[in-house]
């Protein structure tokens, strides 16, 4: 446990990136993990096919807000389908706790101690669900 | 009152060291650790004495027969209990208070009736009560709580009424540490008629319990909270209630004549024993309950008393630190948040220093509703913990606040 | 094939003298003795890892939740189940049954349809049926035996039919030895689309069993007839069957949501484990896998194969006795009459040499009556057993002849 | 365990007393003691207030069979009062396995080891209660 709250992911707690509410956005996603009270709020920018902006809002610890502030950083201007090739490197990444083949992860490669926590791995993994529903409907409309 | 560190030698897991610190466990309300005298017995015992109970005409099966029984005569002491055969083993409280709801809730309570709750009640004698209520079209109400997290008994005088079928309440809340006048509850009941079923599952650990005096319906605790092994708790049900029931698991010793298209059933207790019950782990909570007597349970309720003022005065000279709970007739938990820190991160800032708390809803969601949190973080003690732990536990909060400020 | 010589070390209760004479321990049908492997495996968790699991955010926590969910994965590739979330811990066979009776059985079996049941079912596979028939109104069916404790399986072929919703049957009788053709038994529950429940408590001590071949829609053991502690079994039931059941016993950790009014529920295998569950006898359970795994299931069922046979020619050949079951196809149980000695007597004289079986009806009254006879002693073999134990068992049935003559 | 099937035990299971019908009874009585499969049944023949004759007859183990030889020899000729009194002795006893004070209990004293074996405790106060049932019985008509 003692190197999940290192550096880069306070930094992201503590100076969270993109957070607030988006003027103009297309659609916003709620997500909520009951069992810990985590909430979520994510608000997207659709360009086309292109996420163009995307910002969060959300009450809950410092790991699943971190992962939100890594989330909107790393996917904001990417295209739909990099929305989801990311959300799935970032599922193996969690569940395995090593740097999938791809695209590097940068700054949500702090979040590798998750992978012996099962009980944190909701939290981190909150915002990126959040995110496929998104695009779930995204997708439906 | 040093018995914390008096018996810290009879627990073998708090020489562990976690992330290279000394534990300091502050988690007994979720589980307690078990002394050497448990581990020692259960071994024995498997080693020298183990067969099946009850069904067996040979040397082991008796041995193993008497010192099952012996168990229950020994818990039953414990509690004061009035009467032996009310004495049953389940698994754990949940089973316990499912039981209760299965075999006398669903029969007796009936459409139309109340059953009068908390809102401070762990889901495991929340759950059950909504279920039976659904099924028999019972209203479920909520004694209220004052905002210091005690009940409020005038209005559980008027809640109560003829309507009142059951009144179910906690012993001791697993948050707020509050004690529970159980004793004037069970009165409100049986004046009106209801049954008063007691979660005993913070108290029975922490203090002595005396059925006789407190003349409830059902009562029901947990082995593992009170140094006995897992998988193994206890339900007292008053035996001329006990024997209106219907059992509740059906199969083995529980039964008294079975043909193919129906059976007819034992005598208490084994009425509401199917199957091979946990026989080591009552054998193991037999232990549990000797070495508690022999330190003796109002000692241990004055080191948790002592413990718990201690934790609170020092938190509450802590900065920016909400405590919850009443501060006076309370048992040994302490719920508290530090603002601006969620209670996981507490929990695992502290983890690093080697100090286990509990951060979460506790198994208590509509009690966190009412108190306006996600959640809170739990420190809870026991009969091994001592003022040190509580200095470990302060100066880990201020690590943390440092850590995410 | 000295399997039983080699491991007996292994079994510190085998060194145990029981009215001055070695113990020879021929009862674990009723329960099997523990290796040293599986005590020091309790203790250690409990001295090094111990703490409450799934709730904790601290090291112990993770280290208790990681053991219990290694102990759930092993034991699901021990018994080759299709999915992981489908084992859920009981307490052991008869809590699995009747979770499925109740939450599966009084849910979904439809008033007129008909429950096909053996008469060779232990109570814990017949009593909860029963109260599932009564409860929707559904006929109970029985499977004929042939006169040597086989089903008569061109009947079972004609009694599961189209108003079959369940066909409960047991993997191996734990009086008579049968091994039934549970492959085709739930061949016969699926193709008039009925649900098939195997009780396994006999058989997965003794045989390698793999569930993805019998396909079963549940299966279920306890963990105390197969090296492992008390107070643990296991529910393996298809996931899409048990999401769509309700829970059984509710509480903490099988819910997902809770208000006042109303809870929603976690998904599997949590949904249903109520409470804190077994978790030292988890970690037990796991290190019995494991050494039953070591010596190989293959091995173990030639052993108790050998075993078994080598008493029924023995005492086939004594005079006057009268044995039960099938000679072939059979799991390690022998029972068997002495005309003129009451099988409870002959335990007890056995017993004076040190020799431990059972006696009664085995909590299968029906089959009792169906062998026409008031109890049966029967002697049942494990790994630990020797041809040894084979000869003790004759000397001593000879021996009580002679007292009782 | 040992000293339980001891010579008297023996002698009244292979040479049981007072064992069959009874011509000209007064009443019979049944008793079952299920969970073993013991059976019995007690023939009383009453002479007044007194047990004037008594039989057994049954199938079950040797301590049911021998403790219903015993039962009908120690009461054969008793007042109803003394039968009474005699059934609580036995209790008594059964539970201790000490010879409660009062008139000895002869041969029934080979009973004692059932004291320390709850499961064959039925088996030995099969006879007692089945009388006992018989005595309410009488006292009803
Ligand atoms: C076939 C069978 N089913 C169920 C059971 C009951 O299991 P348990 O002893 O764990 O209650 C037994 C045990 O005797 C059994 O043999
Ligand atoms: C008040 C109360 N009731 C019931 C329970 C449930 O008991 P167990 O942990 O044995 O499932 C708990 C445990 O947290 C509790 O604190």
């Amino acid at each position: 446990m003692s190197d999940l709250y290192g550096e880069i992911l306070l930094d992201h707690y503590r100076l969270p990136r993109n957070k607030g509410q988006l003027v103009g956005e297309t659609l916003s996603v709620e997500g909520k993990n009951p069992l810990c009270g985590d909430e979520l709020t994510l608000h997207l920018k659709l360009d086309g096919d292109r996420v163009s902006d995307i910002s969060f809002e959300g009450n809950g610890c410092a790991i699943s807000m971190a992962s939100a502030s890594m989330l909107t950083e790393d996917l904001k201007g990417r295209s739909l389908a990099e929305v989801q090739r990311r959300i799935e490197q970032f599922r193996s990444f969690i569940r395995d706790g090593k740097e999938p083949d791809g695209e590097p992860l940068d700054d949500i490669s702090a979040l590798a101690g998750v992978a012996q926590l099962p009980v944190r791995v909701k939290c981190a993994t909150l915002a990126w669900t959040t995110m496929e529903q998104g695009l779930l409907q995204v997708k439906q409309s | 009152m040093l018995l914390g560190r008096d018996v810290r030698k009879d627990f073998p897991i708090l020489n562990v060291k976690v992330n290279g610190k000394p534990l300091v466990y502050l988690d007994s309300a979720a589980s307690s650790q078990k002394p050497n005298a448990v581990l020692e017995s259960y071994c024995r015992f498997c080693e020298q004495r183990y067969s099946n109970v009850h069904r067996g005409i040979h040397t082991l099966g008796e041995a193993a027969t008497g010192d099952y029984e012996a168990a229950r005569g020994s818990i039953a002491e414990f509690i004061q209990a009035p009467a032996l055969e009310g004495v049953i083993f389940t698994r754990g409280t949940p089973e316990s208070i499912n039981l209760v709801a299965h075999s006398y809730g669903k029969k007796f309570v009936k459409h139309g009736q109340s059953i009068v709750l908390t809102p401070m009640e762990h889901h495991a004698n929340l759950v059950p009560w909504q279920l039976v209520a659904k099924f028999v079209g019972a209203e479920l109400r909520f004694i209220p709580m004052k905002s210091d997290g005690t009940l409020d008994l005038a209005e559980a005088r008027k809640l109560i009424d003829k309507t009142t079928a059951m009144v179910a309440v906690t012993h001791a809340s697993n948050v707020l540490g509050t004690i529970n006048p159980v004793g004037e509850i069970v009165e409100l009941a049986h004046k009106v008629g209801a049954k008063a079923v007691i979660d005993g599952a913070q108290a029975v650990p922490h203090m002595p319990v005396n059925l006789r005096e407190m003349n409830p319906d059902f009562y029901s605790f947990s082995g593992h909270k009170m140094l006995g092994p897992t998988g193994i708790g206890v339900l007292y049900g008053r035996p001329e209630i006990l024997n209106d029931m219907d059992p509740f698991l059906t199969g083995g010793e529980m039964i008294r004549e079975v043909y193919l298209d129906h059976a007819t059933w034992n005598d208490l207790p084994y009425k509401f024993e199917a199957g091979t019950p946990a026989i080591a782990e009552a054998i193991g909570l037999h232990a549990a309950v000797r070495y508690l007597q022999e330190i003796g349970m109002e000692r241990i309720a004055q080191m948790d008393h002592y413990l718990t003022t201690h934790a609170l005065e020092k938190l509450a000279s802590e900065p920016d630190i909400a405590l919850y709970g009443p501060l006076s007739q309370r048992g040994a938990v302490t719920s508290f948040n530090v603002k601006g820190i969620h209670p996981h991160d507490l929990a695992a800032l502290l983890d690093r220093e080697g100090i286990a708390i509990r951060a979460g809803h506790h198994c208590c969601q509509p009690l966190m509703r009412w108190l306006d949190v996600q959640a809170t973080a739990r420190a809870s003690f026991y009969l091994y913990n001592t003022a040190d732990d509580v200095a470990a536990l302060i100066e880990g909060v201020r690590t943390a606040r440092k850590v995410l400020a």
